[in-house]
């Protein structure tokens, strides 16, 4: 016998939880002396209001989707991939690669390519630590965070020392060629009259990013690897009793996981700023996390709260733009949805439970 | 309406975009008239920005960074109407666009070459924030000017960190300090942000001196602090700002001539400037202004003559 | 009449949707052993917990010595003179034993006069009941036997004038089991309350003053030991009528099937386990292995089913197996036509979060008839599943229920029905009914002779030597990793193996 | 001699840049001991930095600095105690919370308090911890040797980092000679022998988690009033985690805790020190030195601890109803 019925634990949970997190996020807007409802105005009309918005939010999104997958996947096989930044930025690096020194003919086969080597990079990235955890039983969650340090001198390395162009005093890659330049919402969906997105970064990577969350799912629920990876993720007794090896599960589920983060690279790099900064990740490896937790680490909950995710990322981008709230105030939300979804989430379960218990107890 | 776009680190950084920030403020309190202005926080932003202020109605627009080159590039042409200015940028092909960028290096030099005269030790110190190239530039003129002086002068030279972390990392840029001291620097120039703080702290602390960056940071250790090297981007924004939307576009580079770059002579360093340092530092100005002395420019083949970084 | 040392009124406790407990009343007479019996999830545990203060009830009241009191916590009920030894030990395994009996019972802030003090007290202590350990030894350097020494002597040291024990025999060997019964009397000699659970008949009848007798969170009897027999209480138990002896026909071995030589097995903290056994199992034979838990028949069991690496020989069908490697896992294992009912069905044979239908293909998930395309077949999987189901009987027959709301009897039969429908050359078995009702093992047993009779080959590893004996063609009993000697069930008794079991070689196998 | 005054001074740097390591090490250790592990301890120093900077600012004291950083921490130590014990969340994703809250919230308080941009005014006189000399450090700082040794790596510290040092014996006789100690260790392998042996879980797991509140409050504080003299954001610079990695390194006892905070800190002096080593015509670039602590720690974990065992019950919520 369950202890609640399904929909309370995938919708009502979550719902209530997001609920608390609000009322204290506007607690904090309060203490800082701004008014809440002016403040949730903006970031809506800001993110949600307009084709423009949207093309903000989504692309946001699409960052959070696919670092969101990544530590889903990880998630489902008990493993805390932390290392979603250095994979991405990795992912980056490899999408440097392959958009400056091949010429391609067309950006849909450069897409691919890009896809190719951002996968590429990154599950290389998460690979070593997945090897020591397999095999040396390092801590994977303190061998992926010192692996995000090491990323980010490397990548300096490169664009400081090798990938920037002579002359140029920015530490960056050239800019892609145009050749690569991949469409964004804005040629896509712009009519001759009517304009939209105008300006928004959202590009066709969303459309793969919600393929990625298709067949992640499908990998997942579907493939009979997906099976092993749930199945070890939930007993690692078990997975030896049937015969499925840890340590080749905890490699290709880190590398899967080290693809996808890799995979977010063809937004921001190669969609968005057509070429490679220091930086670009932004922290939308952490933001995976959070992503992942509230997403219950399903793809669908992983798509709706990496557009939750981007809904405040551009909101907050709007408040930053209008009024003097410091930029802050959205880490500050971020952690309480973390909190909340996350950390506390048995401070509502508990209750619930109870709730749902007596109430079958009534009516039995 | 004006509107100032800040660069990633905040306009409490300090230094360069804090200094651009209290540009704008006098502008504003002088006139009494309001300016939009927002903090960047991520890079996708920076197109945003200059589109939503475009939109809104605000001339010209003042961008910080050379980061902002490309979204400018971008998005100019579709707000033809608008002016921008662009601090640290000068190879854009636009026509509504005010490139402002400075000689870091002339200035960097001239400090210097104070920095050379006020060692007792023969040794002086170089902390960078993040190593990017134009940290390196600031500490090539540095060199230059410091060998110009002293030809056996010692230079140590340090970048803080790799990642944007170096910017705002005072704990490292104190103990960066104090690796240098130990080695024998007793003057030491801080180009790092809010690290330098930790530097000029450090040197106060220890009773060595110290040279500050971007704005005036000689009031923050009064006596201790030999010198700012200015580099003028409150000047810039002013005028930019006054100017409104009548603003002069093209290229301009702010040196020593245009009293872009500078070096910081106040109450608080009057004690610690010998005349003779005051006169060589003038000399080299106008060596330098009209070309008797070229500075070499670390951006010209990514090297640097005088330090190896 | 006398206060009763304890008296429970009216105790209720759930577990979410489980009640464990309902409305139990019992009163215990000072300075007598009170027996209680139940089936596997009848209650015991949860209602004796209750009273050492593990678990607070949702009802009732607790009387000690006339009293009412109130047991929030086990703190409370170690000054009330309550002590407790679990089913399953609470022992911090890398502490000394001396450290383990201290711990909560220190006196001061520091801890070498409560050492100190202790070690002395530990000392007369075990001269007194013969319950010698080494204090200074580690928890895990100890057999169970002896943690469960350190357990008794923690609940003297702490002055238990009631003592509860929790199925204390299943890691024993029968006669360190009547060692432990000796000491039981004495204590009760002394004046000392015991409670006993167990669900071995024979115990209760030996050992016990009265008896309770549980039943799905009820207490359906309290009887005086002299006055009842092993039958009703059976009855009382199960709540009808049962076999106690499984009936099957003689075995009629074919061929070997399985022959071990010299297997050794090394364990991840380099202790071998295993030290090079020899055991062959032929066609159409059950082999049953005895011995103390803990002895090495667990990991024979897990190299066979390919859950560690072995060293030696091991043929199946006259095919040497690898032992590392390549073709030693589990997946190999399955493809070679062994199958393997685990020892632990909640950590091992299931995943307890699975549907019953994605159960079913565990370890078999790579089984070409649940593949379709890229995928797996999940449509042809359910309908497999309903059809096993529906022959084994388990119940509720619904294949969409996660494996951890199915009783233990009922997960047992999901995996049973797994392994024993892949029609294997050789079954291997662990503790098949381990927390199973009666009228499961019944059922189970049923279908392990069943198989036996195609003529496939098994070997059957438990602690219970009933077990043992009623399904056993052939015995071996195992001691401290290796084979003590092999009888036949019609030659042996209890007694015989009970020696084996113990390390007492009797003449040679 | 030039190479033994190099040595000195870059020990004096090690010390100094261990130190936060080490409160922070010993921090994790306390709770980790007791089987809640930690991965806020950047948050709780970062929270810790600023309040101790902005109520030494404020007050001109650093003592009431150092307890408002103290209690700073202590607050994020009860959510976390809240979150993984009392409603036995994940601890890992506790921490993860509270070190964006930790990471946000410095900054939002710091711009509405003082308009800095995210910063607390300069620390100067009594609002900082100022270095204590040893008695005849200036006249024995001519000693060969010993002279270096003691009045300039020994002496010429500020307080906290003798308290983080002696903290390092005082944890161990804690941990091993006390009731406290003994009753911290068991419930971190296994809270339910703890629990039948009449002693509350809960209310141990709280204590440790609070000792983990004070010494990262201690070691923000020392961040921001002793080392440097204010706060900025996000000063703590990964400190907290590599503290941890330090504790895992140290196999959670105190003694080795010391050993590996200090061999980080040695590699970041090192690193601090030389940069773009010139190894015979191969320049190790400084990225290389940046990275090398965190390369280090990779390394060591992979080869040279082995498989570091953590306490038994660690990263469980204690649960004994499903
Ligand atoms: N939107 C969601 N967010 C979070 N978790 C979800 C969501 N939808 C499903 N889940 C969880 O994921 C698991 C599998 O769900 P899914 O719907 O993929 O499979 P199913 O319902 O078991 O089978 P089928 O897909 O064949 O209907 C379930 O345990 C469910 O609790
Ligand atoms: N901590 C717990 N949380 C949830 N359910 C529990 C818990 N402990 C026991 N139960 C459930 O309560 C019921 C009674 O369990 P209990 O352990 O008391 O049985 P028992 O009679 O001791 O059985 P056994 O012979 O197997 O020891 C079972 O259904 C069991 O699954
Ligand atoms: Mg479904
Ligand atoms: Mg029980």
């Amino acid at each position: 016998m369950e202890k609640m019925p399904k929909w309370a634990d995938v919708v009502l949970i979550p719902l209530i939880s997001l609920i608390l997190a609000a009322i204290l996020s506007t607690l904090v807007i309060l203490a800082i002396g701004e008014n809440p409802v002016e403040a949730v105005n903006l970031m809506v009309t800001g993110a949600l209001g307009s084709t423009y918005g949207w093309g903000y939010t989504l692309y946001y999104a699409t960052n959070f989707m696919f670092t969101g997958l990544a530590v889903a996947v990880a998630f489902h096989a008990r493993l805390f991939n932390i290392g979603g930044e250095g994979q991405a930025m990795l992912g980056g690096l490899g999408v440097a690669v392959a958009c400056l020194y091949i010429p391609w003919p067309h950006w849909s086969i450069a897409l691919l390519a890009a896809c190719a080597a951002s996968m590429l990079f990154g599950a290389a990235w998460a690979a070593i630590p997945a090897y020591l955890q397999a095999k040396r039983g390092s801590h994977i969650v303190i061998t992926t965070i010192m692996f995000n340090f090491i990323a980010a001198a490397f990548l300096n390395y490169m664009l400081v020392n090798v990938m920037r162009p002579q002359g140029s005093q920015d530490p960056a890659t050239a800019r892609f060629p145009e050749a690569v330049h991949l469409p964004t919402f804005q040629s896509m969906f712009s009519t001759a009259e009517n304009a939209v997105f105008r300006g928004a970064p959202a590009n066709i990577s969303f459309f793969v990013a919600l393929l990625a969350c298709v067949v992640v799912w499908a990998l997942i629920w579907r493939t009979r690897l997906g099976y092993e990876i749930r199945a070890y993720g939930h007993s690692e007794t078990g997975a030896v009793y049937a015969g499925i090896s840890p340590v080749r599960i905890t490699i290709i589920a880190m590398l899967i996981s080290g693809a996808l983060a890799g995979l977010m690279a063809i937004n921001n790099v190669m969609g968005e700023a057509e070429r490679l900064v220091l930086n670009a990740t932004e922290g939308a490896g952490f933001i995976g996390i959070a992503v992942a937790l509230m997403g219950r680490s399903h793809p669908f909950g992983v798509f709706l709260a990496a557009i939750l995710f981007g809904f405040l990322y551009q909101g907050g981008a709007e408040l930053a733009l209008w009024t003097s709230i410091p930029r802050e105030l959205i880490v500050v939300i971020q952690a309480l949805v973390i909190l909340f979804t996350g950390a506390l989430d048995n401070m509502v379960r508990i209750p619930l439970e109870k709730l749902f218990l007596g109430l079958r107890k009534g009516a039995e | 309406e004006p509107a100032l776009i800040f660069d990633l680190g905040g306009k409490f950084d300090k230094s360069f975009n804090e200094a651009a920030h209290n540009g704008a403020q006098r502008w504003a309190e002088q006139t009494g008239q309001t300016y939009r202005e927002i903090e960047l926080q991520s890079e996708a932003q920076r197109e945003q920005a200059l589109r939503r202020f475009a939109e809104a109605g605000a001339n010209p627009i003042i961008t910080m960074g050379f980061a902002m080159a490309d979204p400018l590039a971008a998005v100019a042409g579709d707000y033809p109407n608008t002016k921008f200015v662009a601090v640290d940028v000068n190879w854009l092909d636009a026509p509504n666009i005010r490139q402002v960028s400075f000689a870091e290096h002339e200035g960097s030099y001239l400090v210097g070459m104070m920095a050379a005269m006020a060692s007792k030790s023969g040794t002086v110190g170089f902390i960078g924030g993040m190593d990017i190239p134009l940290i390196r530039h600031f500490g090539c003129g540095y060199a230059q000017g410091a060998k110009a002086v002293n030809p056996d002068v010692n230079i140590i030279a340090n970048m803080t960190g790799t990642t944007p972390a170096a910017w705002n990392d005072p704990v490292k840029g104190s103990e960066l300090t104090k690796a240098q001291i130990s080695q024998g620097a007793d003057v030491i120039y801080a180009a790092a942000g809010g690290t330098g703080v930790g530097v000029l702290q450090t040197a106060a602390d220890e009773g060595i001196l110290s040279i500050g960056v971007d704005s005036n940071q000689n009031h923050l250790h009064p006596g201790q602090v030999l010198t700012s090297m200015l580099k003028r981007v409150d000047v810039a924004v002013y005028d930019a700002m006054k100017a409104g939307e009548d603003v002069q576009t093209g290229v301009f580079t702010m040196g020593l001539a245009e009293e872009g770059v500078g070096v910081a002579m106040d109450e608080n360093n009057a004690e610690l400037v010998t005349e003779e340092m005051s006169a060589a530092v003038a000399d080299a100005r106008s060596d330098i202004i009209n070309g008797n002395i070229t500075v070499v420019s670390y951006y010209e083949n990514d090297s640097c003559p005088a330090l190896q970084f | 009449m006398t206060v009763p040392a304890i008296e429970l009124k009216g105790i209720s406790k759930a577990f979410g949707p489980v009640q464990a407990n309902k409305d139990i009343s019992i009163s215990v007479a000072p300075g007598t052993i009170h027996g209680i019996i139940g089936e596997n999830g009848a209650g015991k545990s949860t209602l004796m917990s209750i009273l050492y203060g593990f678990y607070k009830a949702d009802k009732g009241e607790i009387w000690i010595n006339g009293t009412k009191t109130d047991i929030p916590d086990s703190q409370a009920a170690i000054a009330s003179g309550i002590g407790m030894v679990f089913q399953h030990f609470k022992l911090v395994e890398n502490f000394t034993v001396l450290e383990n009996i201290v711990l909560g019972a220190e006196d001061g802030g520091m801890l070498a006069p409560s050492l100190a003090k202790a070690r002395k007290e530990l000392k007369a202590l075990e001269e007194e009941y013969e319950l010698f350990v080494d204090p200074d030894k580690r928890i895990d350097e100890i057999g169970v036997g002896r943690q469960q020494r350190v357990e008794i002597l923690k609940a003297l040291y702490r002055k238990a004038e009631i003592l509860i024990l929790d199925e204390p025999t299943g890691v024993l060997t029968p006669s360190e089991a009547d060692q432990l019964f000796r000491i039981l009397h004495r204590l009760r000699e002394e004046g000392k309350t015991i409670i006993l659970i167990t669900h071995k008949l024979r115990e209760i009848m030996e050992a016990t003053d009265t008896v309770s007798v549980m039943r799905r969170g009820q207490m359906t009897a309290t009887v005086k030991t002299a006055e009842t027999s092993p039958q009703e209480l059976a009855e009382l138990m199960v709540g009808r009528k049962v076999l106690l002896q499984v009936d099957k026909v003689p075995a009629q071995p074919g061929k070997p099937i399985l022959e071990i030589e010299n297997l050794r097995v090394v364990d991840e903290a380099g202790v071998e386990r295993v030290k090079g056994i020899d055991l062959t199992v032929r066609a159409g034979e059950i082999v049953g292995i005895a011995g103390v838990a803990g002895n090495g028949q667990s990991e024979l069991l897990e190299v066979l089913g390919g859950m560690r690496p072995g060293q030696g020989t091991i043929r199946l069908n006259g095919t040497p197996l690898a032992l590392s490697g390549h073709g030693s896992d589990g997946q190999a294992r399955r493809a070679q036509g062994i199958a393997h009912v685990p020892e632990d069905r909640q950590r091992e044979g299931l995943i307890m979060d699975f549907h019953a239908w994605e159960n079913v293909a565990f370890g078999y998930h790579r089984d070409p008839a649940y593949k379709r395309g890229l995928f797996m077949d999940n449509a042809a999987l359910r309908a497999d599943t309903e059809r096993k189901i529906e022959k084994f009987d388990v119940r509720p027959p619904n294949a969409w229920l996660t494996a951890k709301n199915f009783s233990g009897g009922n997960q047992q039969k999901i995996v049973v029905a797994r392994e024993i429908e892949r029609n294997p050359d050789l079954l291997l078995v662990g503790q098949p009914t381990r927390g199973v009702d009666i009228g499961a093992i019944e059922f189970i047993h049923k279908q392990i002779v069943a198989l036996r009779d195609q003529g496939k080959a098994i070997l059957l590893v438990s602690v219970e030597l009933e077990e043992i004996f009623s399904l056993s063609d052939r015995i071996a009993v195992m001691f401290d990793g290796h084979i003590m000697g092999e009888r036949l069930p019609h030659e042996t008794d209890e007694k015989e193996l009970g020696l084996l079991m113990a390390g007492v070689a009797g003449e040679a196998a | 001699m030039e190479f033994f005054v190099t040595l000195v001074q870059v020990l004096d740097s090690t010390i100094r840049l261990a130190t936060p390591l080490l409160l922070a090490c010993l921090a994790g250790l306390y709770s980790e001991r007791a089987g809640i592990f930690d991965i806020g301890l950047e948050g709780k120093m970062l929270m810790s930095a600023f309040f101790s900077a902005a109520v030494a600012a404020v007050t001109g004291s650093v003592w009431l600095g150092l307890m408002a950083g103290i209690g700073a921490s202590l607050i994020l130590s009860a959510l976390h105690g809240v979150a993984s014990i009392t409603f036995r969340g994940n601890q890992l994703i506790s921490g993860v919370a509270i070190n964006f809250l930790a990471s946000g919230l410095t900054v939002l308080i710091a711009q509405s308090w003082f308009q800095q941009g995210g910063r607390t005014p300069s620390l100067f006189g009594g609002g900082r911890f100022e270095p204590i000399s040893f008695p005849f450090a200036e006249a024995l700082d001519a000693a060969p040797i010993i002279g270096p040794v003691y009045s300039e790596l020994l002496s010429g510290h500020s307080i906290l980092v003798y308290v983080a040092f002696l903290m390092v014996p005082l944890t161990w006789w804690v941990l091993y000679r006390t009731r406290f100690g003994l009753r911290l260790r068991a419930v971190g392998e296994n809270p339910a022998a703890v629990d039948t042996a009449g002693v509350s879980v809960v209310g141990l797991r709280f204590a440790a988690v609070a000792i983990c509140g004070v010494l990262c409050g201690i070691a923000g504080a020392y961040l921001a009033t002793a080392l440097q003299a204010g706060f900025v954001k996000e000063m703590t610079a990964g400190r907290g985690f590599i503290a941890l990695a330090a504790l895992i390194f140290a196999k959670w006892r105190p003694w080795h805790a010391m050993w590996a905070c200090l061999l980080f800190g040695l590699l970041q002096a090192i690193a601090l020190r030389f940069q773009n080593i010139d190894l015979g015509g191969i320049i190790i670039p400084v990225q290389v030195m940046d990275a090398l602590p965190y390369i280090l720690t990779v390394v060591i974990l992979a080869g040279f601890v082995g498989k570091a065992i953590p306490p038994r019950a660690g990263g469980e919520p204690y649960v004994k109803e499903r």
